[in-house]
Order: structure tokens, then C-alpha cells, then sequence
């Protein structure tokens, strides 16, 4: 009896399963498979898992709207942890040769985007770069590779633009005059938009005053913000990671470490429980990085849903609005299924790679403000922006009691900079 | 398992499935994971002569492993000195920072000698880290990917194996022939108890000091072609501690004291590890390291002398003395 | 010379609340012979716990001293049942390895459950920092400095004048003997390596206030620890505080004076020096690391 | 005869407690000397001293005609004074035969060659049962034989025994007593520590009695035995002479 009622049960579930595996849209195709490789574990797991949900989500989005445009195809990922170089290296030889796929994307990290790209154009496999920043992950010749994201050069240039167009007569100085201190981690990001900074400060007439850098592990900014306290900087740059960013804001109000404007660079100060850690001490702090929620009158009619949608459903996820890595990767993904995508026919690498370069999407058509548009891939080690996404928006938002408020550049500014010259700590 | 200082058939066969491996074709991925694993197991067998001959634990064989990848690369890439010469100029490097340790450690034992190589392995890390000039520092040093047999940069994957399939068979061969020699005696002697050794006409410093030569040397040489096979290097990565304990870990989970032990550790660790983060990683965030440390823990408390020692109590090796 | 003053200030209290940090790791040390390569991980455990205190029960961090200091110790003494007592007695090594699992697990069980993000607890006293003159420094670093100083004194009396702490230092002379005169030797080690971690607890509530955590925060501090251990000499509690304390000057005197970039260098080749010229760290008694022998 | 060994005003102390007060000996190319007194007399001071384990306070070690005070040692041992030690330190991990083919290897260039020495020693010690069995299992009698063996390994001039024939059994200490006796006549010369009294005091023809840190008595066993010092040192130990 009992037994009975079990087959029949059973028989019924699997109809149900059936039913459901048939329930794909009729006529549709296969999906298109797409290898994404982020670090979830090790040392850049923070903001690997971010950028792994911005990408889950466009995933979700495209294919909760029957998949790629024109093709009905959905999008499938087949996820790799890379937590160190050496990890991504094999991790993505995996994906390619054992999981079949010819798409790679993600990687995030530059360390990793170095290591993952490097195996893709081995085996001439499409590699899409959402976040990684440095120069290197496409000086080096790749046909294949294509870096959507800024390079680290732009923030540095965003920044400096920033200090030049919108500090200057806000602080009461000309820019000849100000007194512009650099402080940075001394890792490969924060070592190479250091670089940038201090080549490009000069050719906008500013003047560096302090330049000095520091090691992951520190535990005490004594040293350095006594440092910085005796230079008397009118505009500090640092570019730091979140651990570092609280360490020195800390040390900053402890020793009352006054300064005119501070802008933070990516990572450490776009990190958004970077409030909850410090709270009310983050307002007033500029942040050049990836544009993240920028002015809706920016972003085009198609994208401007997409963009808020995005926003909502990261929100509900993670319980904070993205950080602009995590944006950035959303958009790139996004831009990806509908822009590259769509034209697409055999979706072997060579096709992608003609179309990518083909790609001339006007700035605002992406979530974030950005546009796409690839320079080209011939081998030219001294060419700085070679292989570069030259309509990538970078901007400085600030941190405001409103929330984070892009101010930079004011095509996508949504406010006006506020608390310059910053106000005292004991004001504060 | 194999005796002290003898080729065992064991080993015979596992060189022979090695072979095989390198001769047939078998997906990239797995020729990656093979290499990893070549390197690794090589330089953990380097390891063993100072840890599990002497005695010495190392926690900063990184050292030896960022010197080695960094001088071939520096050499290679702004002078334009073949790596199959700088090879041996960055492992006398690493064998003088080697001796350097051992005689700065002649007065340290147990965890006090740890502690320094611990040490020394940072102030490695942070001046390649700063040290920009000469290292390219964070954003590191990249091999043009161009093949050229000159720059042993090399078209094919298996070619790149089968490099480092040599390079364990050399350094294993080392290590066994070590074992089975008057040198080897006296390292395990020292290792054992270093009075007695010393009543019996050896001199302890010395044999600290060669083991740690050596173990630099080869270890070096693991770190110069593992810089050719990742064409790219930055102190973060080859310079870390994680990857000095890594070092340390393999021969420790595998077997101290036996040229096998390191090699079995390598062979099975690695390739099980690889796998378990290609199909838990995406899983479980890092749940796949901390199974890891979980198995670490079992073996180190319960198996003390390893895998090779937990197989040999299976009855897989020979038995020793009388029942 | 304000400058100098600010240094040597800043360097101080937080050399105090290194020293806190890495009393654990030497008292341990001192009586089991063991370097527990976890000890970072504990201190992120304690860290976390101290974080769930507040967050979840809105207790000030000095006041989660009363439930994370006993939470410890019984997790230490869970751990060291679990895994050290096994070890104790086997090749020093064995020890070193299984710890280091131990730290691996740990980390990663810790980012499984928290993630990778960074957790802190609301600042106090206003966030305020008290002014002397021209100098300046925070309450909370103050008081950890305080707490080290007392905890040093505590336990100096608990090893000088109590019977565990007799007890204590016999196991330390000889273990067998001890084992011989009836000291509970086995039960000595549980309790060290409890307490041992109960400093640890004790040093997380100090240590919330001023630094953030997540599940690789130990990195940032164990090798200072060590550093520590080595300088004040292995096993020696006020050899620690006076350690720590150097560490703490030296690492803002120098940062300041040569460069930020190098001021870990530079305690790791103080410490190698010190290694060098007098294993016994510079305030431990001599021989004593020849003790370390397994 | 020139003496092979010559110890003069050798003095050695440990804090306050002085351990070896202005003790002078020599032993002849040869000799068998046996080295007795009550616990804490200093004998193993002498002894470590001797063997360069130990630095003295003052005075000095001539042997072979060469100041030797405070070597290393692996020198004692490379220039033929080999030793035991009281408590047994074998080489934990090695078999039996390793243990004391790394002795032969003072001499021996080849592994193999040192194992065939080692081989005869340990037969000679009676170990031949365990030759290949790890130490591990080796019992207190037979670790007391490894140290021999290991010593006579080095084929030394000078050998110094410290109390080997504690935890031997009866028929053992026999055998063992044996051995030693005939070491003169292979041309080795003796320094033998030893409580165990009935066997020293039969085997070596000269004995040297050690009380607080002095020579109490020194010559022939009978005369020795007969000493009244000596026996006032001994009261109190059980004694069985002869």
C-alpha cells in the first residue's frame, strides 16, 4: 500500500522534474557559456564576492528577459575561485579545457587579471576584464584580452582634474599654489595610480609635497599622519584598502590631522561599510573610482531601468549599495550581453574580438555611466592606453550625509562637492 | 615503500606513470595541475634536505624561491641573459642566503630557528616589494610570451612539463642519493641527537650549514622555473608567506626524513587540493582550505611521520628489524 | 621635538597593547614549549566574539571583557584537548604543523561565517582624543595600555605567589620531576593554554576599539607577536611588555625617520639581530633558547 | 711508556659549587684506569671535561703531548678520544647498524664500508640480534652496548666509558667487563667512570678514587680498597670489593 503510494509519488516527481527541465523558453538554443573567474577565497576575497553578485545579477537580468537579444540564447557561468595567481592560472586552463568554454570574464584583481588573461589568450580564448586595473594586463600583446574597465592611469587623472577644476577655487589657492600630499599602499594598485599621480600632478601645475608609501600589514599610521601633520598639505590623495583607509582616518582625528579636501582612491574609501566602521568621520571624504550611481540624466532611456534595477536587487542581496568594482562589473556584463552580444553569430573568439573592436558605445549607455570604446590591439609596449576601454566613466563622489554623491566629473555629478574647505576634527 | 637510500620498484613505476603522463596528451588543465605539481613537490623535496634531514624547519623558503624566479627573470629580461644560465646564478644566490641562515641560526633550535627564517623571508618580500627599481616592486617583472627555446619560453605545454618532470627527477635523485650517502648519515645524526653526533667527530654547524645550502640551491632553481612556466612575478605572490608554509606543509603531511615523503605529499596534496577548489570553491567559500587545515590536524596529530609513514604501517613497504 | 614626543607617545601605547597581544603566545610558550601558529586566529576569534558583544548586545568592549575573557579560556581549553594535548609530547614540529592547520581552519571556517568584511564597534568616548599640550592621544589607547600593564602585574603575581603558580613553574624546571612531586603536569598544560587564550580574549577587547576585524586580521598581527615573543625573551612575561613596548617605538620612530614603506623591515631586522647576538631575547635569561630544543 | 693523557690542577665549578677542585692524573699509553667515587664526587665533571663537553674554570688537558683544555667535541673525537654517554643518546630514527656505521664514517669513506665495521663492532658488543632493528626498540642494557659500540666504532686511542655497566644484568656486566679488560691489548687506551664496583675493581689495574671534587686515593685495587679515607668516602654505599 504504502509502496504503492511511494511510486506513484515518485513517478509523479519525476514527471515534475521533467516538466520543469522542459521548461525552457521552446526553441531556444543551448546557452552561452561563460567562464568567470573571481577570488571568493584568500587575500582579495572582499572584493571578489562583490564583484561575483554584480555579475550574478546581470546574469539573472538578461536571461529572466529570454536571454541575449536576437538570439533567445540564455547565459550560463561556470565560476572558478582564484585566490591566488597561481590558482587563476590553473583555475582558468580548467575552465577552457575541461569545461569547454570560450568566453572568459571577471578576474577582478589586477594580480589575477594578469594571471587570467595571460592563460586565455594562450589558448585565443575571448577574456572580457571587469575590473583589474593595471596597465600591464594589456600592454603585453594580448589579441584577446579587452579591459573595460579604467586603468589605474584614469583615477589617478580623475583625480588630479578634480583637485584642478573644482578644489582649487574652493580652497582659495591656484593650483601652482596648493600643497598636494600622496600617500599610497604599496601594492601593485596602489603603487601603479601612484605613479599616475605623480606624472600627471605636474602637467596640470600642481606641486607633490609628501609621496610616500606603506606596507599592507601596518598596524599604526603614527609615523605617517605625523608626517603629513608637519607638511601641512592643503589636498591629500591616498590610495588605500579598506583596512588601511580606517586605520588612517582613525589616526588622522586621534592626532587632529587637518586637511583642506581628501580624496580617497578606489578600493580602501569606496568600500561602502567603510560608514558603518567609522561613521559620521567618512563625510566630506572625495573618492575618485569607477562612477557608480551616477546622475540618471547621464545614463540613456534604455540603461537608466536596468541601472536602478541593478542597484535594488545588490541592495536586497548584500544589504549596502555596490561598490564601483562591483557596479563596474554589473555594467560590464550588462554592456556585454547587449552590446557585444547581439552581433554576434558564431561566438567564436576571433568574431568577438572583430566585434569588440567594432564597439562604439557612446558614454551614459552603460549602468554606470560608461561607454565602450576599445583602442586597438596591435603591439605597442610604449603605448599607454593600448587595449584600453577609452569611454570608461571615472569619477570622484563624495561621501555625504545624503549618501555617496558622484560630484566628478559634472556630465555625471548628481551634487555639487560639499565640505571644502573639510571642516577641523573638533568641528567635525 | 622504498628503503633509505635504495630504489624501490615503487618508485620505478611512479617515474614510469610520470613519463607517461608527459608522453601522452592530456588536457591543458590537467597539464597545468601537473606542473604545480612538479614544481611544488620539487621544491618541497629541496625543503625536506634542511626540515626533514637536519631538522631545520623553514618557514622562508620563499626566500630562496622568489631569488631564484626574480634573478633569472631580472637577468633574462633586462640583460638579456639566457634563463638557462641565470638559473644557476640566482640558486648561488639563494644557497649564500641558505649558508647566511644557517650560521645566523647556529646558536637557534626548534621554533627560535623557525621564527628567523620567518623572519629573513619578510625582509626578502618587503625589499623586492620596495626595491623597485630592480624588482618593477608590486606591480612586478613579466617574461615576454614569445616562444624561444633560448628564453625557455616554449610553444608547447608538454614541453613545460617535461621540464619540470626533470626537475623533480634531479632533485629527488639529490635528495635520495643525500640519503644514501655518509653526508645524509650525518644530517640524520645531527638531526637526531647532535652531542652524540658531535662525540662521534661530526661537526653539527657544518652540516646545519651545507643542508641549508643545498636545500636553497634547489629550491632556488624550482622559483627560477616556475617564473618561466607564470611569465609574470610580483612579491605579493612569490615572495609570500603563505607560500613558505606551503612549502613547508607538503613534505610535512607527506613525510619528513624520506626523499618519498615530500614527493607522495606533492602528488596527492596538490592535485586533491586543486580539485577540491575547483569543485567546492564555487561552492562553499573556503570551505574547500578549511577541509584542508582540518586534514593537516588529523595527520600532523596522528600521523606524525606522514602519508608515506601512514601507507608504510599499511604494510605497503617492506618491514623493518625483526617482527 | 613635539614630533619625537607624539612618536615616542603613540609608540608607547600601542607597544603596550602589542605586548597584551603576545603575552598569550609567551606564556604559552614558556610552560607547554610550544609556538602556537594559531595564535593570530585566536585572536581574530576573540575579536569576532568581542564584535557579536557589542553588535548584538550593545555591550561596551571593556564590559565584554567579563564574557569573552571566560569564552576564551573555555575555547582554549576545548582546543587544547582537542589538538595540543595529543602533540604535547611528540616532536616539536608536530605541533608547529597541526597549529598551522589549526590557523588555516580557523581563517577559513571565520570567512565562511562572517565573510569577508570588516567589522568594528562604535566608537566611545565621543571618538574624542585627549590633548596634552601639543600632544595627543586616544582614551581607548590609554586604557589598553592600562589593562596590558595590569594583566603583566597580574599574572607576574599569579606565577610568583599562587600555588598554580608554583605549580606552573615547576613544570617549567622539569617535567618530570614536577610529575614526580604530584604536579598535575598534563592538567598544568590545559590551564596554560586556557589562560594563555583567556589573555588573548582579554587583548581583543582592547584591541576592538582600535582595529577592525575579519577573518585574516591575525596576519597583520602575529608576526609582531613573534617579534615580540623573541625580544622580550620566549616564556618571559614582563620580557613581553618591555618587547612590546620597544616594538611599538621603534616601529613609529623609525617609520617616521627612514620611511613608512620600511617600518616592518625594520623590527624584522631588529629582530634578526637580536636572534643573532642574543638568542635569549633581550631581556630573558641566558640559554634559554637553547631550551628550545625538541 | 709516555703518558698519553695529562690532566693537571684541573678545576671546574658551577656557580658556587665546585664541581672539580685542582684535580691532576695522567694516563699512560695503554693504561686501563678506572674512575670511582661516591655520587656528586665529580667524576662525570672529569669525565666532560675530558671529553670537551664541557669548558673549565682553570687548569689543563694535555694529551698527546698537545694542550686540548676546552675543545670541541668533535675534535676530541677526530683526534681518537672517543666517549659513551651515562645516559644513552642514540640517534632516535636510525637502526642499530646506523647508529654506529656514522662512528665507522670517522674513518671509512664509504657508507658500506663503515656498515661492515659497524657490523663487527655490534657482533663484538653483542647486538648482533638487532643489527638492523631501530634503536626504538632496543632495551636499557642494550642501548648501554650501543654506546660502546658507537665509541669503539671511532677506533680510538683514548676512550672514556661512563658508568656502562648501569642496568646491565649480571651475566652482561660479565661479558662487558670482559670486553673492556681487553682493550689494552688492542692497543686502546681507558678512562672508565663506574659505580658498578665489582666489575671495575676487577678489571682495571689502576683505580682512581674521586671524593668532593679531589683525588682521594689512587693505585692498585687492593690498596685502594684498603684505604681508610676511601672507605670513610664509601660509607654508607654498599660496597662489595673483590
Amino acid at each position: 500500500m504504502i509502496r504503492n503510494a511511494l511510486k506513484s509519488f515518485t513517478a509523479a516527481a519525476a514527471a515534475g522534474v521533467i516538466a520543469l527541465l522542459s521548461n525552457a523558453p521552446a526553441g531556444a538554443q543551448e546557452p552561452i557559456r561563460i567562464g568567470v573567474l573571481q577570488a571568493i577565497t584568500g587575500p582579495f576575497t572582499k572584493n571578489g564576492t562583490e564583484n561575483w553578485v554584480a555579475m550574478q545579477i546581470a546574469r539573472d537580468m538578461i536571461n529572466e528577459r529570454g536571454g541575449i537579444p536576437g538570439h533567445r540564447r540564455k547565459v550560463e557561468y561556470v565560476f572558478a575561485d582564484t585566490p591566488t595567481p597561481t590558482a587563476a592560472i590553473t583555475e582558468t586552463e580548467r575552465l577552457i579545457t575541461r569545461e569547454g568554454v570560450k568566453i572568459t570574464a571577471g578576474s577582478g584583481l589586477s594580480p589575477l587579471a594578469i594571471a587570467v588573461s595571460q592563460a586565455a589568450e594562450r589558448h585565443g580564448v575571448f577574456h572580457w576584464e571587469t575590473a583589474g586595473g593595471a596597465e600591464i594586463i594589456t600592454r603585453r600583446g594580448h589579441k584577446y584580452t579587452f579591459q573595460v574597465a579604467p586603468s589605474a592611469r584614469r583615477y589617478a587623472e580623475a583625480a588630479v582634474d578634480f583637485i584642478v577644476e573644482q578644489l582649487t577655487e574652493r580652497l582659495g589657492k591656484p593650483a601652482s599654489g596648493l600643497r598636494v600630499a600622496l600617500l599610497w599602499e604599496n601594492r601593485a594598485w596602489g603603487k601603479s595610480v601612484g605613479e599616475n599621480v605623480r606624472a600627471y600632478a605636474p602637467k596640470k601645475g600642481l606641486k607633490l609635497i609628501y609621496d610616500e608609501g606603506y606596507d599592507q600589514f601596518i598596524t599604526d599610521m603614527t609615523a605617517i599622519v605625523q608626517q603629513l601633520k608637519n607638511v601641512q598639505p592643503d589636498v591629500l590623495v591616498a590610495i588605500s584598502f579598506p583596512n588601511d583607509a580606517i586605520l588612517f582616518q582613525r589616526k588622522s582625528k586621534e592626532l587632529d590631522f587637518n586637511v583642506g579636501a581628501f580624496i580617497g582612491v578606489s578600493a580602501g574609501y569606496s568600500n561602502p561599510d567603510l560608514r558603518n566602521s567609522i561613521g559620521g568621520m567618512v563625510n566630506g571624504i572625495f573618492v575618485s573610482d569607477f562612477a557608480v550611481q551616477v546622475n540618471p540624466k547621464a545614463l540613456d532611456d534604455k540603461i537608466r531601468p536596468i541601472a536602478e534595477e541593478f542597484f535594488k536587487r545588490y541592495d536586497d542581496q548584500m544589504k549596502r549599495p555596490p561598490a564601483g568594482h562591483a557596479s563596474m562589473a554589473f555594467s560590464a556584463m550588462w554592456a556585454f550581453f547587449t552590446e557585444l552580444l547581439p552581433k554576434a553569430k558564431t561566438f567564436e573568439p576571433a568574431e568577438l574580438r572583430t566585434i569588440a573592436l567594432g564597439l562604439d558605445v557612446p558614454q551614459g549607455a552603460m549602468a554606470n555611466g560608461s561607454g565602450i570604446k576599445f583602442t586597438n590591439h596591435d603591439w605597442a609596449p610604449d603605448q599607454k592606453d593600448f587595449g584600453q576601454n577609452l569611454r570608461a566613466a571615472v569619477g570622484v563622489w563624495q561621501w555625504q550625509s545624503s549618501g555617496n554623491n558622484q560630484v566628478f566629473p559634472t556630465r555625471l555629478a548628481t551634487h555639487q562637492p560639499a565640505m571644502v574647505p573639510l571642516p577641523k576634527w573638533s568641528q567635525r | 615503500m622504498p628503503e633509505r637510500g635504495s630504489i624501490s620498484l615503487f618508485e620505478v613505476v611512479l617515474f614510469g606513470v610520470c613519463l607517461t603522463l608527459v608522453a601522452v596528451p592530456v588536457p591543458h588543465f590537467y597539464q597545468d595541475v601537473m606542473i604545480v605539481t612538479f614544481i611544488w613537490a620539487g621544491v618541497a623535496l629541496a625543503w625536506n634536505i634542511a626540515g626533514g634531514y637536519v631538522g631545520l624547519i623553514s618557514f622562508g623558503h620563499a626566500a630562496f624561491f622568489a631569488i631564484g624566479a626574480y634573478t633569472s627573470t631580472i637577468l633574462g629580461v633586462r640583460y638579456g641573459v639566457t634563463p638557462w644560465i641565470g638559473i644557476w646564478i640566482g640558486a648561488l644566490l639563494a644557497a649564500a642566503l641558505g649558508t647566511t641562515l644557517a650560521l645566523i641560526g647556529a646558536r637557534l633550535r626548534g621554533p627560535f630557528f623557525i621564527l628567523s627564517t620567518l623572519a629573513a623571508a619578510e625582509v626578502v618580500r618587503i625589499a623586492a616589494l620596495n626595491w623597485t627599481s630592480l624588482t618593477g616592486g608590486a606591480e612586478g617583472i613579466w617574461i615576454a610570451p614569445v616562444p624561444n627555446a633560448v628564453n625557455m619560453v616554449f610553444a608547447s605545454r608538454t614541453t613545460y612539463v617535461a621540464v619540470m618532470l626533470g626537475y623533480v627527477a634531479a632533485v629527488y635523485a639529490i635528495a635520495k642519493t643525500l640519503e644514501g650517502s655518509r653526508y645524509g648519515l650525518r644530517m640524520f645524526a645531527v638531526r637526531d641527537d647532535e652531542d652524540a653526533a658531535s662525540a662521534a667527530g661530526v661537526n653539527p654547524l657544518l652540516v646545519r650549514a651545507g643542508a641549508m645550502t643545498i636545500s636553497a640551491f634547489l629550491t632556488a632553481i624550482g622559483g627560477s622555473l616556475f617564473a618561466q612556466y607564470f611569465q609574470y612575478l610580483d612579491p605579493t605572490h612569490v615572495a609570500s608567506p603563505e607560500l613558505s608554509f606551503q612549502f613547508a606543509l607538503l613534505p610535512a603531511l607527506g613525510g619528513l626524513g624520506t626523499a618519498i615523503g615530500p614527493l607522495l605529499g606533492s602528488f596527492i596534496i596538490m592535485p586533491v587540493s586543486e580539485l577540491l577548489r575547483s569543485y567546492l570553491g564555487a561552492v562553499f567559500q573556503g570551505l574547500h582550505l578549511a577541509i584542508f587545515g582540518g586534514f593537516l590536524i588529523v595527520v600532523m596529530l596522528y600521523f606524525p611521520d606522514g602519508l608515506a609513514g601512514a601507507l608504510k604501517r599499511l604494510g605497503l613497504g617492506r618491514s623493518k628489524g625483526p617482527p | 621635538m613635539t614630533t619625537f614626543g607624539q612618536l615616542v607617545l603613540s609608540g608607547l601605547l600601542i607597544g603596550g597593547i602589542y605586548a597584551l597581544m603576545s603575552m598569550g603566545l609567551t606564556l604559552i610558550f614558556g610552560v607547554l614549549r610550544v609556538v602556537n601558529f594559531a595564535h593570530g586566529e585566536f585572536l581574530m576569534v576573540a575579536m569576532y566574539g568581542v564584535w557579536a558583544m557589542t553588535a548584538l548586545l550593545g555591550l561596551n568592549p571593556y564590559v565584554a571583557i567579563l564574557a569573552v575573557v571566560p569564552a576564551m579560556f573555555v575555547f582554549g581549553a576545548l582546543i587544547h584537548r582537542l589538538t595540543i594535548a595529543t602533540g604535547v609530547d611528540k616532536p616539536h614540529l608536530v605541533l608547529v604543523f597541526a597549529t598551522m592547520g589549526l590557523s588555516i581552519l580557523m581563517q577559513n571556517v571565520a570567512l565562511m561565517l562572517f565573510s569577508a568584511d570588516l567589522f568594528d564597534v562604535p566608537p566611545m568616548f565621543g571618538g574624542r582624543s585627549i590633548a596634552i599640550g601639543p600632544l595627543f592621544f586616544r582614551v581607548e589607547l590609554l586604557l589598553g595600555f592600562l589593562i596590558a600593564v595590569l594583566a603583566t602585574l597580574g599574572l607576574r603575581w599569579v606565577i610568583r605567589s599562587t600555588y598554580l603558580g608554583k605549580a606552573i613553574r615547576a613544570t617549567v624546571q622539569d617535567r618530570e620531576a614536577a610529575m614526580l612531586m604530584g604536579v598535575p603536569v598534563p592538567h598544568i598544560f590545559l590551564v596554560t593554554f586556557a589562560g594563555g587564550s583567556a589573555l588573548i580574549g582579554l587583548a581583543a577587547c582592547v584591541m576592538m576599539p582600535l582595529f577592525s576585524v575579519f577573518p585574516t586580521v591575525g596576519l597583520n598581527f602575529v608576526l609582531i607577536a613573534f617579534v615580540i615573543v623573541v625580544l622580550g625573551g620566549m616564556g618571559s612575561i614582563e620580557g613581553a611588555l618591555l618587547g612590546g613596548i620597544c616594538i611599538g617605538i621603534v616601529q613609529a620612530v623609525s617609520s617616521y625617520y627612514v620611511a613608512p614603506a620600511f617600518g616592518q623591515m625594520f623590527f624584522f631586522i631588529v629582530f634578526l639581530l637580536v636572534m643573532i647576538f642574543r638568542p635569549a631575547g633581550l631581556f630573558g635569561r641566558k640559554g634559554e633558547a637553547m631550551v628550545g630544543i625538541n | 711508556m709516555t703518558a698519553l693523557l695529562e690532566v693537571s690542577n684541573l678545576s671546574c665549578a658551577f656557580g658556587a659549587l665546585k664541581a672539580v677542585d685542582e684535580v691532576s692524573f695522567s694516563v699512560r699509553e695503554g693504561e686501563l684506569l678506572g674512575l670511582i667515587g661516591p655520587n656528586g664526587a665529580g667524576k662525570s665533571t672529569v669525565y666532560n671535561l675530558i671529553a670537551g663537553a664541557i669548558k673549565p674554570t682553570s687548569g689543563r688537558i694535555v694529551y698527546k703531548g698537545r694542550v686540548i683544555t676546552g675543545w670541541k667535541p668533535f675534535e676530541a673525537a677526530r683526534s681518537g678520544v672517543a666517549r659513551t654517554f651515562q645516559i644513552p643518546k642514540p640517534y632516535g630514527l636510525l637502526s642499530v647498524i646506523d647508529n654506529v656505521a656514522l662512528s665507522a664514517l670517522l674513518h671509512d669513506v664509504t657508507v658500506a664500508a663503515a656498515r661492515e665495521t659497524a657490523e663487527a663492532v655490534i657482533t663484538d658488543v653483542g647486538l648482533a640480534d638487532v643489527m638492523e632493528a631501530p634503536v626504538s626498540i632496543l632495551t636499557v642494557g642494550q642501548l648501554k652496548r650501543l654506546e660502546v659500540a658507537r665509541a669503539l666504532a671511532l677506533r680510538p686511542n683514548l676512550i672514556l666509558f661512563d658508568e656502562i655497566m648501569a642496568g646491565l644484568t649480571r651475566p652482561e656486566v660479565m661479558s662487558m667487563t670482559e670486553l673492556v679488560a681487553s682493550l689494552p691489548s688492542r692497543g686502546m687506551t681507558v678512562v672508565w667512570v663506574e659505580h658498578v664496583l665489582y666489575a671495575i675493581m676487577q678489571a682495571a689495574p689502576r683505580i682512581m678514587v674521586l671524593d668532593r671534587g679531589r683525588v682521594l686515593a689512587d693505585g692498585i685495587p687492593e690498596e685502594v680498597a684498603r684505604d681508610p679515607a676511601v672507605i670513610k668516602a664509601y660509607l654508607g654505599e654498599e660496597m662489595s670489593l673483590a
